[in-house]
């Protein structure tokens, strides 16, 4: 998973694979981060307090 | 590091196992477990789930009598080199545990670093691969028996023949105190090779042409190590799996068994 | 059933409580003590804080336990009466395996008798060497039984130091403490003195991914061998070009079995 | 009890009844997590998996739940990507059916595997030639995608929508679904297939191996394509069974229909694949490594040639007609028939693909290897079931999982007025 | 509240984050799967020092040389030593597997007492002072009461020191009852004996024979010295030919070159059929059977009758077409192989069935020893060599008082030596018949040294039934055997491994060599070496017995005995007679009448027509009852003697073989009719009914049932115990008209479904 593990040896597999899930992985963290912190934003700004 | 390897003269240690001369006495698969800390339970007589590195599987020629014939196979972990390296159960190994070294031809298993997936077992035709599906238990006292070259191996994971590659290591360490960094033939020997009563087991280095294994053997080393000996043979050859254990034998109908054939005839039954 | 019940009983009450007491007040709780927001930060500071400290500061105590050497082992001294150096007492032997901590027989050699005045020599004495017991020195730089380490590899055929990996053990004039983790059983000085792992100089650490750095290091320098020096840090004394020209440090990845037993 | 909970406009069982079946299925796992810590704490030996069958009930029960599960990323492939906005009404139900077979697939690896608390080493010592380590990878990664996907549902409850924050968080997650969405789909294709590949990679077993382009063998594809298909059959037999099992419709029948006909077109084609695939290995792949077609199927007391007419005939071909003909569609028989098809054939395939497999003698002196998991196995095998069953109990109970559930209650109402 | 409940939640989530960031759970998780790579159940062996120890194994009568590797004082493996005359590197598995005996819990640590009924296993750990002084003090009531001549032991040798402290003791001590257990070699030594007028054993040189005719022997089956046999079968391959004649197809038949099955029990009829075609055709050696053998033509007796010579008997009585008829073997074959073998230029015929670990009838032992006359290969390269045992044991002679005197004037309870058997030397399977009927004298005390007759005896019931009339049985076992756990008193030995003792004469050996067992660890437990506890005991009764034994313990009576021969010993682990060559023809003879006696005429001179001629030893039980044949077989991975397999050993032993604790019986498909492979059967001979399962084989005859020996231990440890059946409850003993011995080669049996 991490590049600096002894048996390491960068090629093109390891692009493609590696490529592959990072991105995956930035998605969803960047998706999860931004959601939480509109969230957050969004109850600061007061929203959602109903009453329905 | 490619460059590197040019320094270094790899080897491609491998066995020939003459069917003629092996008697099935078991001294191989004997002298392997004391060798290797091979662990044993109360009963092993499922060979499916007792570990024998190297196991004699007892073949039939399927007539009937008085036309029967019997013959032997001491099956070690084949060792395979598949296409560079390429053995079945090496690339489907998810962490690494098992790996293709090339310096020396021999295909590594690391307890420590198995997690016990079974990923490898499943990929081996010859089922070298076993499983610890026990914790290895030694009756009280026995443990004083077992040698500190080779870890004993805990529950969970797999292990194999290593072609006794600490035995490579000790050998190494010997001729670096003389001074020395090749080995010489009979410097580094597994432990069947040694044990073996018979003499049916040689072992050497396949790309070293004075040793017997290349003599015996005459593996045609451009062309996956096919044996040009017509009497040597490997076990599954259409595989592709480039195993570095040789067998010879005389007789045809034991040369026929290593391998699947298409047309039936000559074909072993399933029995 | 009864808790189920009385938690949505519970739950729906808060909500209601909720629902009708705070939101028409929000504004002025907001005004008045800044709501809920100062506790729950607080809170999270606190929480924040004291897993921080248990984490590095008490975990690492815990997890280790404390042992003292069965004897107090003053290096210096032996060093200074030996004219070999480290490999007067931790030598190779002819099959070119290393001896490591020396045994009883070794010691006998000088301390058959009591030497001295130091309390510690009279109870090597009299407890081991009367006795013909050997000593259950606790060894720092015990490698786990899976590994399996080639002094001579290193020391003879890549002309390393023992202070590489060994650190300057020689000039100690007492035994440390040894640690050893409670878990593993492996002594700290594999992991390293510093709980996060960070090391300032080659011996503070024995893990694998150690051997990996120095063996990576050598992986880059210039491949052919005989034009050497190795422009390494750690190479004390100028490079002795080997008696073959097949100097190979492992570095490929499939070398597992170099190390490992 | 428990009504200030239940979503707002439906009706719902009492709850004395529902946590009665609450404690019958909680037997069932209870059973389940027994045998669990069995095999955590004694080890694989309480399986009856040997050194020739190292992949038994286990894996073939992972393979067939991430099949099934598949219904989850290629609906939400469907919905958000593709644009099949009627999907939305049967989209929740998908993914919480996906993450409960992707939770169950990851709960059976945690025991299969000999060493549990190793089982990291895949991520930390990846070797990413390897299909496990792609499916390791994209399996975790996916089942978070379906956690984010799911979380929404949650936050969805009556109470926890009151709280403010949380309301605003599924509002904002709802809001770019869609990008969780199409990763999920991209995961989901590369483990799906890798998972495919797992035994079409191992050469040395001629029955498994297949060709392939690239470092993708065949059945990579057909792996994906066969999930594409039968998940959301499998859905669609949930979603039919919940109905019953409720006694009320919860999702409208041309939302069923619309699946229906994609997973039909899916099977369709997908079998045709397959033909073509099994056909090559029969003629080419197999033949060159020594082996008749008929080595596979004959000589042993299970396996013969009907294995394979079930899967691809009767499980493939013919639920394809149904589902793509509009008449098969239409008969509420014929449809549920077809699904169920369907996903048994998955089910058969996978089996094939990892208990045949091992079975199959490669060397010629030896014979047929036939293996009968124990009850441990079969145990843990149950186990997700229960803990499916349980969470959709609850799911049901509490979240609002059915959009239109309220709706066709008020239409019946209605059309009672009427 | 609500200030409670967030901050709360608060709190755990900045915990949550700080622990995050801190090494504690990645640490955990480190350390947690370095745990399950160290669990501390799992054993870590010490590492240090290696060294290498020479040693001789004693486990089988091969006598290898072995090294043994350790790392400190641990024994860690045991290796074939290079260079050793026997087995030169090679090993076999039970040598290999010695170290689980030496560390395995099957050893009895201490002396011990039985506290029990015999067999219960209850035991009282005693002293060895007080072992010692119980057995002294029962040896001389019974010498008080003048019945020292009650007194046996049995031996696994009577080779080397030990062997000969025992005899001597029981010589001192006024017993004739020393008596070694049975096996081929009691048959080859009166075959010798008779023959050849040699007291000798019979040596094999393999190595240089280019055509073996083997009748049975098991040569890759644990016959003789294992690995010896082993070598020289592998150095066959490339000069010569071995052929098989046997029912089975056993691992030596498989791969021999020519497997010759044949209706067992016939072989002598074969050979005498071979002789036949080979006088017939005139391929015999002149040289030989002209001028250094006797009875090969008519010749006249000391009473003056004419008596008709082996060539006429033969040339009348076994034409290859009787013997076809006989032996089932095709008249062609008969004729080429008698061609075959008569004229390979060193064609060696051997026999001793399987692992040679019984005797077997006379008759044909010397029916294939003339074979070996005929083509005059006897005590050349490639021959059979009359070897004698090395001289080196020379004792002043034994101090015999008065009741040593008279109880040695006894018979020998097994009526070896005596009038109906006088050239035997030892007839144990006479012994359990013996000491039930009580004809001869009670036995009152039993020694046991390197042997388990309990188990290795045929007929277990009568041998069961006999050890019960012993009142006083003592073991010297290392291990808890089945003898020693139906002993009164255990005084358990060092195992070869820990021990100093000269091991000569591995069998079928053409050389004369003496081996050395040299302590490789220290003894692991508090057991005494048995020559020690003979002389210690021997020095407790004082007189005459004591000063038979004038050495302070046995490793000075070593030291004494090899004289010169120790240095030689210590260094290279052994000593060979090197100016020992082919005794050759001349002189080589001390028969009556100075040459090879076709026709012995001391036994010619008792008891006419006994040879040549083929007397079928009938299988005991009724046809009717009991169609099929018990057979048994032998294996390498099952050691069938005194010692048990080890784990690692019986570890290797086939599904085939052994499923679970079921033992396997092979069966010609033909004959197991109704019988799926694995099934569940009975079998039953006239000694007893067993629960099997069937193995169909067709490597085996029709009408036969075959079944290993080795199996079946009720002592033991775990490993071994109570897996399978022991051969021996089935079968009976058929003593041989002529010597005594058991000439039993198997029983008739039936299969029934269980």
């Amino acid at each position: 998973m991490l590049p600096f593990s002894f048996e390491w040896a960068w090629d093109m597999g390891h692009m493609v694979f590696m490529g592959g899930l990072w991105y995956a992985l930035t998605i969803l963290g960047l998706g999860m981060t931004y959601c939480i912190i509109m969230a957050a934003v969004d109850t600061a700004k007061g929203k959602g307090s109903h009453n329905h | 590091m490619k460059e590197e390897h040019k320094h270094v003269k790899t080897k491609k240690y491998g066995m020939v196992i003459d069917l003629d001369k092996c008697t099935g006495c078991g001294s191989c698969m004997v002298a392997c477990m004391s060798e290797n800390n091979v662990p044993f339970k109360k009963d092993e007589t499922n060979k499916l789930d007792s570990i024998t590195w190297l196991r004699i599987y007892k073949l039939t020629n399927g007539k009937k009598f008085p036309e029967t014939d019997i013959c032997y196979i001491p099956r070690p972990c084949m060792q395979c080199e598949g296409e560079h390296g390429h053995a079945p159960c090496v690339s489907v190994c998810p962490a690494t545990a098992t790996d293709y070294n090339h310096e020396t031809g021999i295909v590594s298993q690391i307890y420590t670093r198995c997690f016990g997936c079974r990923y490898c077992m499943a990929a081996c035709p010859y089922h070298a691969r076993y499983f610890n599906w026990w914790d290895p238990v030694w009756p009280d006292g026995m443990e004083k028996s077992l040698s500190p070259n080779v870890s004993p191996r805990m529950r969970g994971v797999v292990e194999k023949c290593s072609f006794c590659f600490h035995r490579y290591q000790l050998a190494k360490n010997k001729a670096y105190a003389q001074g020395r960094r090749e080995l010489k033939e009979d410097e580094y020997q597994t432990a069947c090779t040694q044990a073996c009563p018979a003499g049916a087991i040689t072992f050497g280095d396949l790309n070293n042409h004075n040793h017997a294994v290349y003599k015996l053997a005459k593996p045609d080393n451009k062309h996956g190590g096919r044996p040009r000996n017509p009497n040597a043979f490997r076990l599954l050859e259409k595989l592709g799996t480039n195993p570095k254990v040789y067998y010879l034998s005389t007789r045809e109908w034991v040369r026929r068994a290593g391998d699947n054939y298409i047309k039936d005839e000559g074909k072993l039954e399933h029995h | 059933m009864s808790t189920l019940d009385d938690k949505a009983k519970e739950v729906s009450a808060e909500a209601v409580d909720e629902a009708e007491t705070e939101s028409p007040t929000e504004v002025n709780e907001k005004k008045q003590d800044n709501g809920p927001w100062g506790y729950i930060i607080l809170f999270f500071i606190i929480g924040f804080a004291a897993s921080l400290v248990i984490g590095w500061g008490i975990f690492p105590k815990v997890l280790y336990s404390q042992k003292k050497q069965p004897i107090d082992f003053n290096h210096v001294l032996h060093v200074a009466a030996v004219e070999e150096g480290c490999e007067s007492c931790h030598f190779f032997r002819e099959d070119g395996s290393f001896s490591g901590v020396p045994k009883l027989a070794q010691c006998v050699e000088c301390h058959e008798e009591v030497q001295g005045e130091d309390p510690n020599e009279a109870k090597f004495v009299e407890e081991y060497v009367a006795k013909g017991r050997e000593v259950p020195w606790l060894v720092y730089s015990k490698q786990p039984d899976c590994v399996f380490f080639s002094h001579i590899a290193h020391v003879n055929m890549g002309k390393m130091e023992c202070d590489t990996c060994h650190g300057h053990i020689g000039e100690s004039t007492h035994s440390k403490v040894y640690e050893e983790n409670r878990i593993t059983g492996y002594s700290r000085d594999i992991w390293g003195k510093n709980i996060a792992g960070l090391k300032k100089n080659t011996w503070d650490r024995m893990k694998m991914d150690d051997c990996a750095e120095c063996h990576a290091e050598n992986k880059a320098v210039p491949k052919t061998v005989e034009t050497l020096p190795w422009p390494i840090s750690w190479m004390p004394r100028p490079y002795e070009k080997p008696a073959s020209s097949q100097v190979r440090v492992q570095i490929d990845k499939d070398a597992c079995f170099v190390c490992h037993k | 009890m428990d009504s200030a909970l239940i979503p707002e406009g439906v009706k719902r069982c009492s709850f004395g009844k529902f946590i009665l079946w609450i404690v019958i299925v909680g037997a069932v796992l209870l059973w389940g997590v027994v045998a669990m810590l069995l095999c955590w704490f004694k080890g694989l030996n309480q399986t009856n998996m040997n050194d020739a069958y190292g992949f038994a009930l286990w894996i073939w029960a992972d393979l067939a739940v991430i099949a099934l599960g598949g219904g989850a990323f290629f609906t939400g492939l469907l919905r958000y990507v593709m644009g099949k906005d009627e999907l939305k009404n049967i989209i929740n139900y998908a993914v919480l059916i996906g993450f409960i077979c992707y939770s169950s697939a990851l709960l059976i690896l945690g025991m299969d595997v000999g060493q549990p608390l190793r089982s990291w080493f895949i991520f930390w010592h990846a070797n990413v030639h390897s299909m496990l380590t792609e499916v390791a990878f994209c399996l975790s990664c996916y089942f978070a995608v379906l956690t984010i996907e799911y979380i929404p549902l949650i936050l969805e409850n009556r109470q926890i929508d009151r709280v403010p924050f949380f309301h605003n968080l599924s509002h904002n997650m709802h809001g770019i679904m869609a990008i969780f969405a199409a990763t999920g789909a991209f995961l989901s294709f590369f483990h799906q297939g890798s998972l495919g590949g797992t035994p079409a990679v191992l050469f040395g077993r001629p029955f498994s191996f297949r060709e392939g382009v690239l470092i993708w063998p065949w059945t990579f594809f057909l792996f994906t394509w066969s999930a594409a298909a039968c998940g959301p059959c499998f859905t669609i037999l949930v979603t039919w069974i919940t109905e019953k099992i409720t006694r009320k419709k919860l999702v409208k029948q041309n939302v069923i229909m619309l699946l229906a006909k994609i997973a039909g077109w899916m099977l369709a084609t997908y079998t045709v694949a397959k033909i073509i695939d099994t056909w090559y290995w029969a003629t080419v792949t197999a033949p060159a490594r020594g082996f008749n077609f008929m080595d596979f199927y004959s000589n042993n007391p299970l396996y013969g040639p009907w294995i394979l007419v079930l899967e691809i005939v009767i499980c493939g071909v013919i639920p394809s007609i149904i589902l793509i003909t509009k008449t098969g569609r239409k008969s509420s028989f014929l449809l549920i028939s077809a699904v169920l098809l369907a996903v048994l054939g998955a089910c058969v395939n996978r089996w094939v693909m990892v208990l045949q497999v091992m079975a199959v003698p490669v060397l010629t002196f030896e014979s047929w290897f036939m293996y009968f998991p124990s009850w441990q196995e079969i145990a843990t095998t149950i186990l997700p079931v229960a803990y499916g069953i349980i969470l959709i109990m609850i799911s049901y109970r509490y979240l609002p999982i059915f959009p239109q559930e309220q709706e066709i209650e008020e239409e019946k109402n209605a059309s009672i007025f009427v | 509240m609500k200030v409670c409940r967030r901050s709360f939640l608060s709190l755990v989530i900045g915990g949550a984050a700080g622990t995050a960031l801190s090494p504690l759970p990645w640490k955990l998780i480190d350390d947690s799967s370095i745990w399950t790579q160290m669990w501390p159940w799992t054993p870590v062996p010490e590492d240090g020092e290696v060294s290498h120890v020479n040693t001789v194994c004693s486990l089988c009568p091969g006598g290898c040389g072995l090294t043994v590797r350790k790392v400190n004082e641990r024994a860690i493996k045991i290796e074939g030593m290079k260079g050793y005359p026997v087995n030169d590197g090679g090993v076999c598995l039970l040598g290999l597997s010695g170290l689980q005996l030496l560390y395995g819990s099957t050893r009895v640590k201490t002396p011990l007492k039985r506290t029990g009924a015999r067999g219960e296993g209850k035991w009282e750990k005693i002293s060895w002072d007080e072992a010692i002084a119980e057995v002294a003090k029962k040896l001389a009531d019974l010498r008080a009461k003048g019945l020292s001549h009650t007194v046996g032991c049995i031996a696994g040798s009577d080779r080397g020191t030990v062997a000969h402290l025992l005899g001597r003791f029981l010589t001192a001590y006024g017993s004739p009852n020393f008596i070694r257990t049975p096996s081929m070699q009691d048959s080859y030594e009166q075959t010798m004996y008779l023959m050849q007028g040699a007291q000798a054993s019979a040596g094999f040189d393999v190595e240089n024979a280019d055509f073996i005719l083997s009748f049975g022997s098991g040569l890759i089956d644990g016959w003789g010295s294992p690995v010896r046999m082993f070598k020289a079968n592998s150095a066959l391959k490339n000069k010569g030919k071995l052929v098989q004649v046997e029912p089975r197809l056993s691992n030596t038949a498989a791969k021999s070159d020519k497997w010759i099955p044949i209706n067992p029990g016939t072989e002598s009829a074969l050979a005498l059929g071979l002789a036949h075609v080979i006088i017939k055709e005139s391929l015999y050696d002149y040289d030989f059977v002209n001028n250094y053998s006797f009875g090969f033509d008519d010749w006249t007796d000391d009473q003056g009758t004419s008596r008709k010579g082996f060539k006429q008997i033969v040339l009348d009585e076994y034409s290859p077409d009787d013997v076809a008829e006989i032996t089932g073997i095709s008249y062609s074959t008969i004729i080429d192989l008698a061609k075959s073998f008569a004229r390979a230029s060193k064609p060696l015929a051997i026999c001793g069935r399987g692992q040679g670990n019984t005797p077997g009838s006379l008759s044909e032992f010397m029916a294939v020893h003339a074979l070996n006359a005929l083509v005059g290969n006897i005590n050349k390269k490639g021959g059979v060599w009359a070897v004698p045992d090395p001289d080196y044991i020379r004792w002043p002679e034994v101090e015999m008082d008065i009741n040593a005197a008279k109880g040695m004037r006894a018979n020998r309870i097994d009526g070896a030596g005596g009038k109906t058997y006088p050239d035997s030397r030892y007839l144990l399977n006479r012994f359990p018949e013996a000491v039930n009927s009580g004809k001869e004298y009670p036995i009152e005390a039993l020694f046991v040294v390197g042997a388990n007759p309990v188990y290795t005896l045929p007929d277990s019931r009568a041998v069961k039934e006999a050890f019960d009339k012993i009142p006083f049985v003592v073991s010297f076992s290392s291990y808890m055997d089945e003898t020693a756990a139906n002993a009164d008193l255990i005084l358990p030995n060092h195992i070869f491994l820990e021990r100093y003792e000269d091991v000569p004469m591995p069998a079928g050996l053409q050389k004369p060599v003496v081996g050395l067992s040299k302590p490789v660890v220290k003894p692991q437990f508090n057991t005494r070496h048995v020559g020690d506890v003979i002389i210690q005991i021997a020095k407790a009764f004082g007189g005459g017995i004591a000063d038979s034994f004038p050495w302070d313990n046995y490793e000075a009576c070593l030291q004494e005995t090899l004289g010169r021969k120790w240095d030689t010993l210590n260094e290279d682990g052994f000593w060979l007679d090197s100016n020992f060559r082919a005794p050759g023809w001349e002189r080589a003879f001390d028969t009556p009448s100075g040459k090879f006696e076709f026709f012995p005429r001391t036994l010619a001179a008792k008891n006419e027509n006994t040879f040549p001629q083929f007397s079928p030893v009938e299988p005991e039980g009724n046809e009717g009852r009991f169609p099929l044949i018990l057979i048994p077989y032998d294996y390498m991975r099952l050691a069938s003697g005194f010692i048990g397999d080890p784990p690692f050993a019986i570890k290797t032993v086939e599904d085939t073989v052994l499923k679970g604790n079921d033992i396997l019986v092979e069966v010609n498909p033909k004959s197991g009719r109704g019988f799926r492979e694995g099934d569940q059967a009975i079998l039953s001979t006239p000694k007893g009914s067993v629960k099997v399962r069937v193995h169909l084989f067709d490597g085996i005859m029709p009408g036969l049932v075959a079944m290993p020996r080795g199996l079946g231990h009720t002592a033991y440890d775990e490993y071994l115990a109570d897996k399978g059946i022991n051969f021996n409850e089935l079968i009976g003993t058929v003593e041989d008209p002529v010597s005594g011995l058991d000439a039993a080669w198997g029983i008739r049996a039936k299969l029934t479904r269980a």
